[in-house]
């Protein structure tokens, strides 16, 4: 009896204290604020069907119980009535529509894609580009140049605008006391857009399991002011050592509980590289290979390369999430390198309609050199656009 | 890192079997190994003592009797509930421990599989063989049909499901489990993300148990379509027996979808394709997208039938017929086709546009609408009824109140904006458990509690009953608003420990819930050792709760061919115009044509769990044998003939004098 | 009981019919693709899906025998109900494949890309 | 109102074996009632719309992944539309040949059955060495599943179809064994017919698979 008690009292005096943790009741932001709200508003309007129906499934019972003295009122023959069908129909198809509504404005006003409006903040946004790692976040600032692991540091009142992407499984960037969250994928990149109302120290995880050390995957979101913000931004470019193909490929090996840790610089493009599986050398980059496979393909000429395209198998992990070394694929050859399969395929079907289209298509993939197919689409156009 | 898993190794004989995959190192499998060695030689030893080994293979393992089959669904169904609940009793231990800084008693390695086996193991191996168990004691009977369309195949869908249960359950000391979460998301589950044969395991035991669902569902439509007595109209039958209809053909038109789906993944893992891996073009969304197909529809398998059983028991014990019979038909019908229009909202967050998601935000609730007039219909069936407040309809009101309110928490993660906040936390796992305990187990609960006398003779203990319930009905709830409570607070599921030690004291508090249960299940087990013992004292009549549908009408328990003469029904609630035009039974017997027992369904499903375990250790020339095995012993089959054979008139007069209805 | 049997089975006539006007609808995809009739892509797609819907029904109908008196219509409700969910799973499938596609895959600009490409190509050529 | 009569007298011969009797149906007042004929006809029916539905995800899964070459060959590359046309026209004949074959079994002809069955495992037979031809040469170029999403969608979705046409093979090998042993019993027509449907849903699959996975690529 008393081993029970007293872990019972302390957890009651633990749920008294622990009344500010709501995060999604009480967050920090506008966009968890608006959550909050629609949250409130649909339990309220639900509340209209759900409280009548929670008291009839008592009282009637009660009502109605067989041994009542009074059993004048047993019907047993009342099996429909058109007006209560009307009733039970047509409440909840109101409270629907009304619910459909909100849904449609608010779905659409907190879009995670869409900038968040100007009446909030008229700051520009702040550029994140978040990437999950097994089993750590990594922050990059394209804007500032410097990068953190399990880090986030942002000004508040100032929109931020995350691009997520993932170096192999998925995860879910979350931060509750700010507002939704929104997956992170290999070879894609999402969007998600918040900001901090106040200052503060907000946690921060991955919300999607994704393998032995997905617990550890937590960090802390330091929403400070401007001048501390550019304070913090001016220390990691004095102090970290820089973030480059290199490195990443260093940093995203698998590890645990990794600790917080910061990038002085950050090469040029890296973000896109990661979005595009291309950051090691001689990888295409996604960009490219869907840009050619819109194109129609690289042709029978491109099926040696397949090398180049390969990415989960160099990053295979065991169940403790060790890397497990598997040789690399085969036929790591150079550009055009299937002739002679291609002319083979030919002699057998003899079909000139399909011999002029692959000449096509090997025409688009000689037209770009291997660099050029090594080199991400995404980062590209952004760096053309920055440079105007 | 903390540790390793063996390395790959080939051999022709043992494929990467090797002696390091027994985990002798852990200890919580070895103590769970060394008490179901010993359970099971003790029971080896009764079966053997008792001379029961016979008995039980010819009556119940070839037996392809829809009556026997239901009850095997069922006793599969506690079993593995047992073997589930336990790793619910783990996780929330670890829970209860891991913050802060603790780690815990459970490493990752073990939590990951502990969370992926309890979510596969309940869904797939505890609420489906519920339903489909109730499905198949109780259909048949109430459309007025000796046996299902396809006895056979009703034997061989039960026994791939047993296939599959088995597989799951080798898994936990044979190698490991997957690590990957109920529904296995690539890449994660890919070959390179999940190396070793825990996922393996994942694969074939859902698809040789999805094998045995689908047929099942066939089984099911064309008794329902083509078996029912003559002159009973679509229109006449239970409400049941509709659920039941609408049932299968949602797990006809889903579950091929689901093994397509994990074919693809199999696929990936075992050839190398590239549908849902990173690279090469593969896109892992569209798994999701795929899964969730199947996985919506899932859900609604699950609750449907649980919605018949509340509607029989809340008419027979409120002395009415259903209210509004054809609302309640079509509400169901609506459900069946809406259910496929809503997957998306298991990923809202994954980053469609917000217009994709406002329409699958709108159309789940929607759904709502049907679902909340069969509440209504339940209400309205108790008003002016006379309701007697016994067992099963404890269950019913628990049903309705925990339902509703499960329900409700559903529509909030409908709301796409809501759920991005929502999603993934343990708010999550909150409703869905609201829906599930509160739905499928009470009603399953219920309608086992109702069914008993039908299938044994006697009626359960009523005190353990009530214990049974109030365990489970107060058990859920402190288990459950501590996680709805955390999910507001954006607290993440499959955490294995987490940093904030103000959480804590809910997660205990959920796992004194979590006890709360375990007093419940307790006491079910109880219930029926006590009403077993006291069979005598609580033997019943063929219809103790003064019911209204057609399984009432013939001896409880049933002969093996339901009903001595065939019926000719005319309208709704049969047995309830049978009784007050004082129908007896006549005296007059034909010959009754019945299908033979046959090994043959639990031979083939056995070979098929050879063959899982074959595919799961790459042992490719077992693999290849039993494949081949399986398809010679079902052409095998074919060449049989002689598969019925006909009840003479005298051991038909004998059996019915025994019990006939009074 | 013959007649139940020839009538499920279907008749002589019934084969022949179906047959021809499956070889029909075979034959003009394959000679609009072997022979490469000039016309537009879209039309040309259209063209085949439709002549392979139509083709579909006519299996149904002359070689399966799915009609409304068959099993008392429930296996032509069957094949409805059928259609349904497959509509269901292949459009719905595409809308939101193709919709997540759009918004995270690192296609941004490329048709514009193509384009040029395309333009120079033929510059070149 | 209802009434609810037990018909005494009068034994109910359900179906109830998978292979229902019909020549032990003694004649009694339901006969004619059409709900009870045989369950396998609708059974087996649904069980194909199952089946196509298992289709249904691997075109979906076809749609959606079918343009992802990975930098490897496409469609125009690979298909080569007078063979598809030959293995279209191979699974065409052996529908009509089956048709052929279920008119002389309906006649109760034995011989005449059996043979248009032969000739229609003729066909199956050849149609399946193509595909396994087919197979083989992308292989064997370097074009197998593993080189692409495209490629992978491409060899599940026919390659599911290719082993649903072997299986329906070895069906009907083992009921023109079956139909030798005891000849056109009404179980086995029950089986011809059961089988006849699973052979000509097999073509209408096909339909599908020539028209959206090779011809539209083609384009």
């Amino acid at each position: 009896m008393f081993a029970i008690k007293k872990p019972l009292l302390a957890a009651l005096g633990a749920l008294a204290l622990s009344g500010c943790q709501y995060d999604v009741l009480f967050p920090h932001g506008w966009v968890g604020e608006q959550q909050r709200d629609l949250l409130i508003i649909s339990t309220l309007l639900m509340l209209i069907v759900i409280v009548p129906v929670l008291i009839m499934a008592v009282w009637f019972p009660l009502k109605y119980r067989a041994d009542r003295e009074d059993i004048s009122d047993y019907d047993p023959d009342f099996e429909h009535s058109n007006k209560l069908e009307a009733v039970v129909w047509g409440v909840p198809i109101l409270i629907i529509i009304a619910l459909g509504w909100y849904t449609w404005v608010y779905t659409h006003r907190l879009d995670p894609y869409a900038a968040l409006p100007t009446e909030v903040s008229e700051q520009e946004p702040l550029r994140v580009q978040a990437v999950s790692l097994d089993w750590k976040w990594l922050f990059i600032y394209p804007d500032y140049g410097v990068a953190s692991v399990n880090e986030l540091a942002i000004p508040a009142g100032r929109p931020v605008e995350f691009s997520l992407t993932s170096s192999t499984v998925m995860n879910t960037l979350s931060i509750p006391a700010l507002g939704g969250m929104v997956y992170s994928m290999a070879g894609m990149e999402t969007k998600l857009n918040l900001i901090a109302g106040q200052q503060g120290t907000y946690a921060g995880r991955s919300a999607h399991y994704s393998g032995p050390g997905f617990a550890g995957m937590i960090f802390d979101t330091l929403a400070m002011s401007n001048a501390e913000f550019d304070t913090w931004v001016a220390e990691r470019r004095d102090g970290g050592e820089a973030l480059t193909r290199a490195s990443y490929l260093e940093l995203e090996k698998p590890t645990m509980n990794a600790p917080v840790q910061y990038y002085g610089r950050v090469e040029d493009g890296l973000f896109g590289r990661i979005v595009e599986l291309c950051v090691e050398e001689g990888k295409v980059c996604m960009g490219h290979m869907m840009m050619q496979d819109k194109m129609g393909g690289g042709g029978l000429a491109g099926i040696p390369d397949a090398a180049a395209y390969s990415h989960d198998r160099a990053r295979t992990i065991d169940g403790f999430g060790n890397l497990v070394e598997l040789p690399p694929l085969e036929g790591h050859g150079a550009h055009g390198a299937g002739h002679d399969g291609h002319d083979g395929h030919d002699a057998e079907h003899g079909s000139d309609h399909e011999a002029l289209n692959t000449t096509e298509t090997r025409n688009y993939v000689l037209a770009l050199d291997s660099n050029a197919l090594c080199s991400p689409l995404g980062a590209q156009t952004e760096a053309q656009t920055n440079g105007i | 890192m903390a540790s390793e898993q063996p390395a790959e190794t080939f051999s022709p004989i043992f494929g990467r079997l090797t002696l390091d995959w027994i985990p002798i190192h852990e200890p919580i499998l070895i103590g769970t190994f060394a008490g179901v060695a010993l359970g099971g030689l003790i029971f080896l030893a009764l079966m053997t003592y008792f001379k029961l080994w016979a008995p039980l293979w010819n009556n119940w393992v070839v037996s392809i009797d829809h009556k026997k089959i239901g009850i095997m669904y069922m006793v599969l169904g506690f079993i593995m509930m047992v073997r589930g609940f336990a790793d619910a009793l783990m996780m929330r231990g670890q829970q209860a421990m891991a913050a802060g800084g603790n780690e815990g008693w459970l490493p990752p390695h073990h939590y990951d599989q502990v969370f992926t086996a309890h979510g596969v193991i309940m869904i797939f191996f505890v609420a489906m063989p519920f339903v489909t168990g109730v499905m198949n004691y109780v259909m048949p009977l109430q459309i007025g049909a000796r046996d299902v369309a396809f006895p056979f195949l009703n034997n061989f869908s039960f026994w791939m499901t047993v296939s599959g249960a088995l597989l799951i359950n080798v898994s936990l000391f044979i190698g490991e489990f997957a690590r990957v979460g109920w529904l296995a998301f690539p890449p994660l589950s890919g070959a390179n993300y999940s190396t070793g044969p825990g996922m393996d395991y994942y694969l074939w035991a859902l698809q040789i148990a999805g094998v045995g669902t689908t047929l099942s569902g066939i089984n099911l439509i064309a008794t329902i379509l083509k078996m029912r007595a003559p002159g009973m109209k679509m229109f006449d039958m239970p409400i049941f027996t509709w659920t039941a209809l609408i049932t299968n053909v949602l797990i006809v038109a889903a579950f091929p979808v689901l093994t397509a789906t994990l074919a693809l993944l199999t696929l990936d893992r075992y050839l190398g394709f590239h549908f849902f891996t990173n690279d090469f073009g593969g896109n892992a969304m569209m798994y999701v997208n795929l899964i969730w197909i199947w996985g919506h529809p899932e859900v609604y398998i699950l609750i449907i039938p649980c919605f018949g059983i509340i509607s029989e028991i809340v008419s027979t014990f409120s002395g009415k017929p259903i209210f509004g019979y054809r609302t309640m038909v079509w509400a169901t019908a609506c459900i069946m086709v809406l259910s496929f229009i809503v997957w998306l909202h298991h990923f809202f967050t994954m980053g469609s546009g917000a217009s994709v998601n406002t329409f699958f935000g709108i159309t789940t609730m929607i759904i709502s609408v049907p679902t909340g007039v069969k509440i209504f219909n339940w209400l309205f069936t108790m008003y002016k009824g006379r309701v007697r407040l016994e067992v099963p309809m404890l269950w019913v009101i628990g049903f309705l109140v925990t339902f509703t309110i499960g329900g409700m928490t559903g529509v909030m993660l409908a709301i796409p904006p809501v759920d991005f906040q929502l999603h993934n936390t343990l708010f999550l796992i909150a409703h869905f458990h609201n829906v599930i305990i509160g739905g499928v187990v009470f009603a399953i609960y219920a309608g086992v509690t109702y069914w008993w006398p039908k299938a044994f003779g006697f009626q359960l203990d009523e005190k353990w009953g009530k214990r049974a319930f109030w365990g489970w009905f107060i058990g859920f709830y402190v288990a459950f608003m501590p996680l709805y409570a955390l999910g507001l607070m954006g607290v993440t599921r499959r955490m294995n420990s987490y940093p904030d030690a103000g959480w804590q004291p809910y997660f205990i508090i959920a796992g004194i819930g979590a006890l709360i249960i375990l007093f419940g299940i307790l006491s079910t087990f109880m219930c029926f050792a006590v009403s077993i013992m006291n069979r005598k004292k609580l033997a019943c009549g063929n219809d103790p709760w003064d019911a209204r549908t057609l399984e009432w009408a013939t001896q409880s328990p049933p002969q093996q061919y339901n009903f001595p003469q065939e019926l000719n029904v005319t309208g709704r609630e049969a047995f309830w115009h049978m009784k007050k035009a004082g129908f007896k039974w006549s005296t007059d017997y034909a010959p009754i044509h019945m299908p033979k027992d046959t090994a043959t369904g639990v031979v083939i499903a056995g070979i098929a769990f050879v063959f899982g375990f074959a595919m799961v250790w790459y042992i490719w020339w077992l693999a290849i044998l039993t494949f081949v095995a399986m398809i010679a012993v079902g052409i095998a089959h074919t060449f049989n003939y002689h598969r019925d054979y006909y009840i003479p008139v005298d051991e038909v007069r004998q059996t019915e004098a025994k019990g006939a209805l009074t | 009981m013959a007649d139940h049997t020839a009538h499920s089975h279907g008749t002589m006539g019934q084969l022949m019919i179906g047959f021809a006007l499956a070889a029909i609808l075979t034959i003009i995809p394959f000679y609009l693709i072997m022979a490469e009739v000039d016309l537009p892509r879209t039309t040309l797609i259209a063209w085949i899906m439709g002549l392979g819907a139509v083709q579909i029904i006519v299996h149904l109908v002359f070689f399966l025998h799915v009609n409304k008196s068959a099993e008392e219509g429930w296996t032509l409700s069957a094949t409805i109900f059928s259609v349904v969910i497959l509509v269901i799973v292949l459009a719905g499938s595409l809308w939101v494949m193709h919709n997540m596609n759009e918004n995270m895959m690192p296609m941004h600009e490329m048709d514009q890309q193509i384009e040029q490409m395309k333009s120079l190509q033929s510059q070149q050529g | 109102m209802s009434t609810v009569t037990s018909s005494a007298g009068k034994s109910i011969v359900e179906p109830l074996a998978d292979e229902p009797m019909h020549h032990a149906r003694p004649t009694s007042g339901h006969e004619t009632d059409h709900q009870h004929h045989s369950p396998t006809p609708i059974g087996f029916w649904i069980y194909l719309m199952s089946d196509c539905i298992i289709f249904g995800a691997l075109f979906a899964t076809y749609a959606v992944l079918g343009y992802s070459y990975a930098g490897g060959p496409a469609p125009i590359d690979l298909f080569e539309p007078g063979f598809v046309a030959m293995e279209t026209a191979l699974l065409l004949f052996s529908s009509v040949t089956f048709g052929l074959a279920m008119l002389q079994a309906d006649k109760q002809k034995v011989d005449g059955a059996l043979m248009w069955l032969g000739v229609t495992a003729l066909f199956g037979i050849g149609f399946i060495a193509m595909e396994v031809y087919e197979f083989n040469h992308l292989i064997h170029l370097g074009a197998g599943p593993d080189r692409s999403a495209f490629l992978s969608a491409f060899f599940a979705l026919v390659g599911t179809h290719g082993l649903h046409v072997t299986f329906g093979l070895v069906w009907l090998f083992t009921l023109m064994a079956q139909i030798k042993m005891h000849g056109l019993i009404p179980a086995n027509m029950q089986r011809l017919g059961t089988l006849s449907m699973f052979w000509h849903f097999l073509d209408l699959i096909w339909i599908g698979v020539f028209s959206f996975v090779y011809l539209v690529r083609l384009v």
